[in-house]
């Protein structure tokens, strides 16, 4: 761990920081008895920001501290749900598009690059504008996910190709693995490696996205999501009434959640291919 | 002879692209328990109170031949792809009814057109020339500082920098109006002027980010390029380190870049349609938003299909280029 | 020609710095074929490296020099290690492993060709006038001019690497370095490839410098050659001489374990391994795998001398038996 | 039991290089027939330029890659034939060494794995410790042992070292048959020939064939007891290792043999290399007519049959050398 920490370039201590900063805030600071923040007028409302209230209040007098935290739980859950679901797939696909060859890699390649040229934003507001206002974040993180898994699959397909003829792989049948055996043993943890770093960018994906939609007015109106205070802040005039402390924390919130993701992935990306090239 | 294998290749997985993508728009409606169709007689109820049932079992009947839900799922299939794909042709749009979607969308879609192919194009030139330098002379202050930059800003998702240039420019600064406006009428020299004053900002946003990321990669890809075999036997053999950066370098790492243009191309369509809605910019993005707050379903529809379209024909004009540039596809 | 001076180098780490090259000295010749052959990892492409001044990072040089004198202009112009590169392609030139990937991928070789020839080489001619003569040149060396229309994926291993001696050779250059360039290849088309190198140096009369190893490769076509063995020379000299009767017992026990179509007397590799660079054995770094191994060879490292006119070797052996 | 230990019958491999429309067909091995007996173990080699096809031969005898045409067949029966193939048993008789040791285990597991995989996987050992016996006796059978090899990663150990493992690995189970892929050109000259050594001692010990694919042609003549050459696909030499390489009937087997640095004799500096390099692989006619220095208009119109020679010996050419080298010395 020392050793790690040690070898790891700035990038990835910035990245790892941030993350860690506002991972703490999503999942144990959330954690902090508080009152329910959505819920109009418990403050009173416009307040400056104060010892009681670090941020201030919303015009309908909600907390912007504690509806920041739960954006940030919120938000984080919707990028960890589609991450996990988008690599999975991809992942599976991935590797199933791979070994199998012939027609069914065909096809699985064909759609699998549909997802990934077509623009995904028009049809995500399309599936959610159709069950507008009913939904939940697994819902939500469903919806998302349709996209998420296109350009994982894509990339462990190019590297199911190059391992399943490596010779490795034939020592491992001739070792009496089976097939499931090899894929599970010997391909997944090259997969993994590869996948971490994905995993993370599909995060940051599923957030951007959850955040488009929310502008669009098309997040779940009771989801207090880092979008949805933007959109709702946007809704009630708090750029011209100069409420700076309602719009700003979420808009400084994102920007350093993301630069923060991003140094963690281009960070640990560079360190991978430093481990690898010594 | 072998270009044309190429082409033929390359036409087939674009229509293949389409097609799917389509497919998939036709049936996730259908999927979903909503109806449209009941939607929009609530709606409508709504604002004109108790109807005679007579009069509403006619208007349910029509509504479902605009909405093109009549007949079987195959035929409802079928005259979509026929009408929508091949003739444009979507039906009426609600919100404005009873104009065709197709017209509506044809006085917009320039305007998106316009805004995305120059901030895409532009961004992609700077961005790689940029990433080049920074690339190829990685020891440099200035690489350094432009790359610190360009992390930092490209991460941001395309509706976050929208809002912070609209707040900065727009509100504090006062330099462009909060909102577009664009005078279609009064003249040629007032609607170009009030064009490309509506378009600065969105332009700008659009063009931040992809600048950015185009700045990272070019970057880390030239200056793994610049690893290569043929980049170190050219420098063994004396050759200028200016000639190695554009012969070498540059014509190498460009083709790859080529390929990620075509990649990147939807994604900077959703940037678009995000800095659209909140410039209120006249484009595509601005009519979905509208269709989705009015439920215009065949205007979402028509404006996915075409965008769709248009994405796919952009990125196969974008690969058509790549033979041009790399050899090895044009003779092997 | 090359002299080398008390040259060691090393590789930095970030578990501090491995010793690679160990304070070598020796001299190769004008109008020579020079060998230098090895095992991987005993240091002959860092040497070589060296040798054509390509010190970058993680390599550096700890003590010594290389310097390379030409003729030029009438007189003699000596370059030295952080000077050698102002005479690349010029008087030093460089052939790589035949790979792929040594040449850009996307031009013709014709601008290849016309890249890497300087300014003052062109003599303001115009660019059909410099082809001209690189077309004639490559007729000399019975290569089709065709050639220079290819792109380099539309050549087979063994005529891109012809084209690259081309390539190396048209300025005649007094010294060209060869790292390992037929490894790729077939015997056959590596064969065609050594004479060609052959019958270029006889007729240019300079210096070739040719790291393989392949130890039937320097039997066939060099002049002297060098043993290497971890990071320095087991022995060195006049190359007939040495397999005529090698003197270290690591060139003896290479030449043993080679075997011969004809001849089907077992014979014996040498056990053990090369030391690892990050932790050299005190002494001889032959002396765990030598059968004559004694505890000097174990403690005390032997010198790299002269045991008979030209004719170097690194044993303590030897040492003994001049004595 | 059948008499052969392995029958190679007509195989036939083509590669379609490029896209599915319209794709060149590559014929890498055409219509290729031996065998080996089972009576008692031998080595053979396949030597050959590389793209000659030695390589595919051999993944097709794995079963790694399917012939298009022909059959390959295992003690009589068709290891493509369902009814007759039976993975386990399959594996239990020929094992693979291939050639970068370095590539025939993960880097991200430990190689004792993979000994232990073979001897529990395949049924021979039914608890660790069996195994563990098994592992042990095979590794010092090519001087190591478990108690060097357990734990570590590939990287741990120098190449010859690892392909000293990979051999051990291959051993466990007593095949019948090792196909080994160029086993030494990514291994050190003096660690060269204790492989090589390896196999020649294994042989007998152990009773099993060896089939040794190489472009090494001095190895070959150093522990084959057959040798067969590969051009293009096709077989054009075929015979006992000592005999066709001190004299070579079909010409191109003859300029492998000149062309190899051999040490005791300079080389000819006058011979001219016919090494003109033609891509071209659907010749209907001799295919190594183009290079060929004794061609003859009928080399260039027809393909020669692999003809038998006598003592076991079979070329495919019209003007085989050895009527001139006999016609020579008589």
């Amino acid at each position: 761990m020392r050793k790690f920490w040690r070898n790891a370039n700035f990038r990835l201590k910035a990245g790892i920081i941030i993350t860690a900063f506002f991972l703490l805030l999503g999942f144990v600071v959330y954690y902090i008895p508080h009152v329910d923040p959505f819920t109009y007028n418990t403050y009173r409302g416009k307040l400056p920001p104060s010892w009681e209230h670090p941020l201030g209040t919303t015009s309908m007098g909600q907390d912007v501290f504690w509806l920041l935290i739960e954006a940030i739980h919120n938000s984080l859950l919707i990028g960890l749900i589609v991450a996990t679901i988008g690599t999975v797939v991809g992942v599976f696909v991935g590797l199933l598009s791979g070994f199998s060859g012939g027609v069914v890699d065909r096809v699985l390649m064909v759609v699998t690059d549909t997802f990934v040229v077509v623009p995904s934003l028009p049809i995500l507001v399309l599936m959610t504008s159709l069950m507008k206002g009913s939904t939940t974040i697994l819902v939500m993180a469903l919806v998302l996910a349709v996209f998420a898994w296109a350009w994982p699959s894509r990339q462990i397909r190019s590297l199911a190709l190059s391992l399943k003829e490596r010779d490795f792989i034939h020592t491992a049948w001739f070792s009496g693995e089976g097939t499931m055996e090899v894929v599970v043993t010997e391909i997944l943890p090259y997969a993994l490696t590869w996948s971490l770093s994905n995993f993370m960018n599909a995060t940051l994906a599923a957030i951007a996205s959850e955040s488009s939609l929310a502008v669009l007015g098309l997040s779940p109106a009771n989801l207090i999501s880092l979008g949805n205070m933007i959109q709702w802040a946007r809704e009630r005039n708090a750029i011209f009434a100069q409420q700076w402390f309602w719009i700003g924390p979420p808009i400084v919130a994102t920007v350093l959640l993301f630069i923060g993701l991003f140094l963690l992935i281009t960070g640990y990306n560079d360190y991978l291919s430093m481990k690898r090239g010594r | 002879m072998k270009f044309t294998k190429y082409l033929g290749l390359r036409l087939l997985t674009w229509a293949l692209t389409i097609w799917i993508g389509v497919t998939f728009i036709f049936f996730v409606p259908r999927m979903f328990p909503s109806d449209p169709v009941e939607t929009m007689i609530g709606q409508i109820q709504a604002r004109a109170g108790q109807m005679d049932p007579l009069q509403m079992e006619m208007l349910r009947r029509s509504l479902r031949v605009q909405f093109g839900l009549e007949g079987s799922l195959l035929e409802q299939y079928l005259s979509f792809l026929w009408k929508g794909l091949l003739q444009w042709d979507f039906g009426p749009s609600l919100m404005s009814y009873p104009t065709p979607v197709g017209d509506i969308i044809r006085t917009y879609l320039p305007y998106t057109l316009i805004l995305t192919m120059t901030s895409t194009i532009l961004a992609w030139l700077v961005g790689n020339f940029i990433g080049l330098q920074a690339g190829f002379r990685k020891d440099r202050r200035s690489s350094k500082i432009m790359e610190g930059i360009a992390i930092c800003i490209y991460p941001i998702p395309y509706f976050i920098v929208a809002l912070i240039l609209q707040i900065v420019f727009a509100y504090i600064l006062g330099w462009f109006p909060l909102q577009s406006t664009i005078y279609t009428f009064g003249g040629f020299g007032p609607f170009i002027r009030s064009l490309i004053r509506a378009s600065i900002l969105p332009a700008l946003s659009l063009l931040l980010v992809s600048t950015g990321w185009w700045i990272i990669s070019m970057k880390s890809l030239s200056s793994t390029v610049a690893e290569e075999d043929f980049v170190l036997f050219a420098r063994y053999r004396g050759i200028p380190s200016g000639k190695i950066g554009r012969s070498y370098v540059m014509r190498n790492s460009i083709i790859t870049q080529i390929t990620a243009l075509a990649m990147s191309l939807g994604g900077a369509f959703n940037g678009s349609i995000m800095t659209e809605i909140i410039f209120g910019y006249p484009g595509v993005g601005g009519l979905i938003q509208k269709a989705v707050l009015r439920s215009d379903y065949n205007m979402i529809l028509g404006c996915i299909t075409i965008s769709i379209v248009a994405i796919s024909t952009a990125t196969l004009i974008v690969d058509l280029i790549y033979p041009l540039i790399d050899p090895r596809i044009r003779y092997s | 020609m090359l002299k080398i001076e008390n040259l060691s180098t090393s590789y930095k780490t970030i578990d501090g710095d491995v010793r690679v090259l160990n304070n070598i000295n020796f001299e190769i010749h004008d109008n020579e074929i020079f060998g230098i052959a090895g095992e991987s990892g005993c240091g002959k492409t860092t040497l070589l490296k060296v040798l054509y001044d390509i010190i970058d990072f993680p390599l550096q040089v700890d003590s010594g020099r290389v310097v390379l004198s030409v003729r030029e202009n009438g007189g003699t112009t000596a370059y030295e290690t952080g000077k050698i590169r102002n005479a690349w392609w010029k008087h030093i030139s460089y052939v790589p492993q035949a790979a792929q990937s040594v040449l850009n991928p996307i031009t013709r070789l014709k601008n290849q060709f016309l890249d890497s020839i300087p300014e003052e080489y062109r003599k303001n001619e115009a660019k059909e006038e410099t082809l001209k003569r690189v077309a004639q040149y490559m007729e000399e060396l019975s290569l089709s001019p065709d050639l220079l229309d290819a792109y380099p994926f539309q050549l087979s291993g063994g005529m891109r690497q012809r084209a690259i001696i081309a390539l190396a050779t048209f300025m005649s250059p007094s010294l060209v370095l060869a790292d390992e360039p037929t490894t790729a290849l077939d015997v056959v088309v590596q064969r065609g490839i050594l004479m060609m190198l052959m019958r270029l140096q006889r007729k240019l009369k300079n210096t070739l410098v040719l790291v393989s190893h392949d130890i039937g490769v320097h039997y066939q076509i060099t002049n002297r050659m060098g043993i290497m063995y971890s990071g320095s020379f087991a022995e060195l000299g006049r190359t007939d001489d040495i397999f005529r009767d090698p003197i270290h017992p690591y060139t003896q026990m290479l030449i043993g374990a080679l075997p011969r179509i004809g001849d089907k007397t077992p014979r014996a590799g040498i056990p053990g391994r090369p030391p690892a660079l990050t932790n050299p054995p005190d002494g001889c770094r032959f002396a765990p795998r030598c059968p004559y191994a004694s505890d000097r060879c174990r403690a005390e490292v032997p010198e790299f001398r002269e045991v008979r006119p030209g004719r170097f070797a690194a044993c303590h052996l030897v040492q003994e038996e001049a004595s | 039991m059948a008499e052969k230990l392995l029958e190679v019958k007509n195989a036939t491999k083509v590669f379609r290089i490029g896209s599915m429309l319209r794709g060149k067909r590559l014929v890498a091995v055409d219509d290729v027939s031996f065998d080996i007996e089972a009576k008692k173990p031998v080595i053979l080699s396949i030597v050959g330029e590389s793209g000659c096809g030695k390589s595919t031969l051999c993944r097709m005898i794995l079963r790694l890659y399917r012939p298009e045409m022909g059959d390959i067949l295992l003690s009589g029966r068709s290891i493509y034939n369902k009814q007759e193939y039976d993975p386990t048993q399959f594996r239990l008789d020929v094992q693979p060494i291939f050639q970068n040791p370095y590539e025939s285990f993960s880097a991200r597991k430990t190689v004792d794995t993979y000994l232990y995989n073979t001897a529990v996987r395949l049924g021979i050992a039914k608890n660790r410790r069996e195994a563990e016996e098994l592992m042990d006796e095979s590794l010092k059978s090519v001087g190591m042992s478990l108690a060097v090899v357990k734990g570590k990663y590939p990287t741990q150990f120098s190449g010859g070292e690892l392909q000293r493992v990979s051999i051990a690995r291959a051993l466990i189970t007593r095949p019948k048959l090792i196909v080994a892929d160029e086993p030494v050109s990514a291994v050190d000259a003096s660690v060269k020939m204790n492989i090589v050594n390896l196999f020649k001692e294994l042989k007998d010990k152990y009773n099993v064939s060896f089939i040794y694919v190489t472009h090494d042609l001095s190895t070959a003549y150093y522990i084959s007891d057959y040798i067969a050459t590969l051009y293009r696909g096709c077989l054009i030499e075929y015979g006992p290792a000592k005999e066709v390489m001190d004299a070579p009937a079909h010409p191109y087997t003859e300029l492998l043999v000149n062309a190899v640095p051999v040490v005791g004799v300079k080389w000819d500096e006058e011979m001219v290399m016919p090494d003109t390099e033609e891509k071209e692989y659907s010749i209907t006619h001799c295919k190594f007519a183009p290079r060929c220095p004794y061609a003859t208009d009928e080399c260039r119109a027809q393909r020669p049959e692999l003809r038998d020679m006598g003592s076991s010996r079979k070329v495919m050419c019209f003007h085989p050398i050895v009527q001139a080298r006999t016609a020579e010395v008589g």
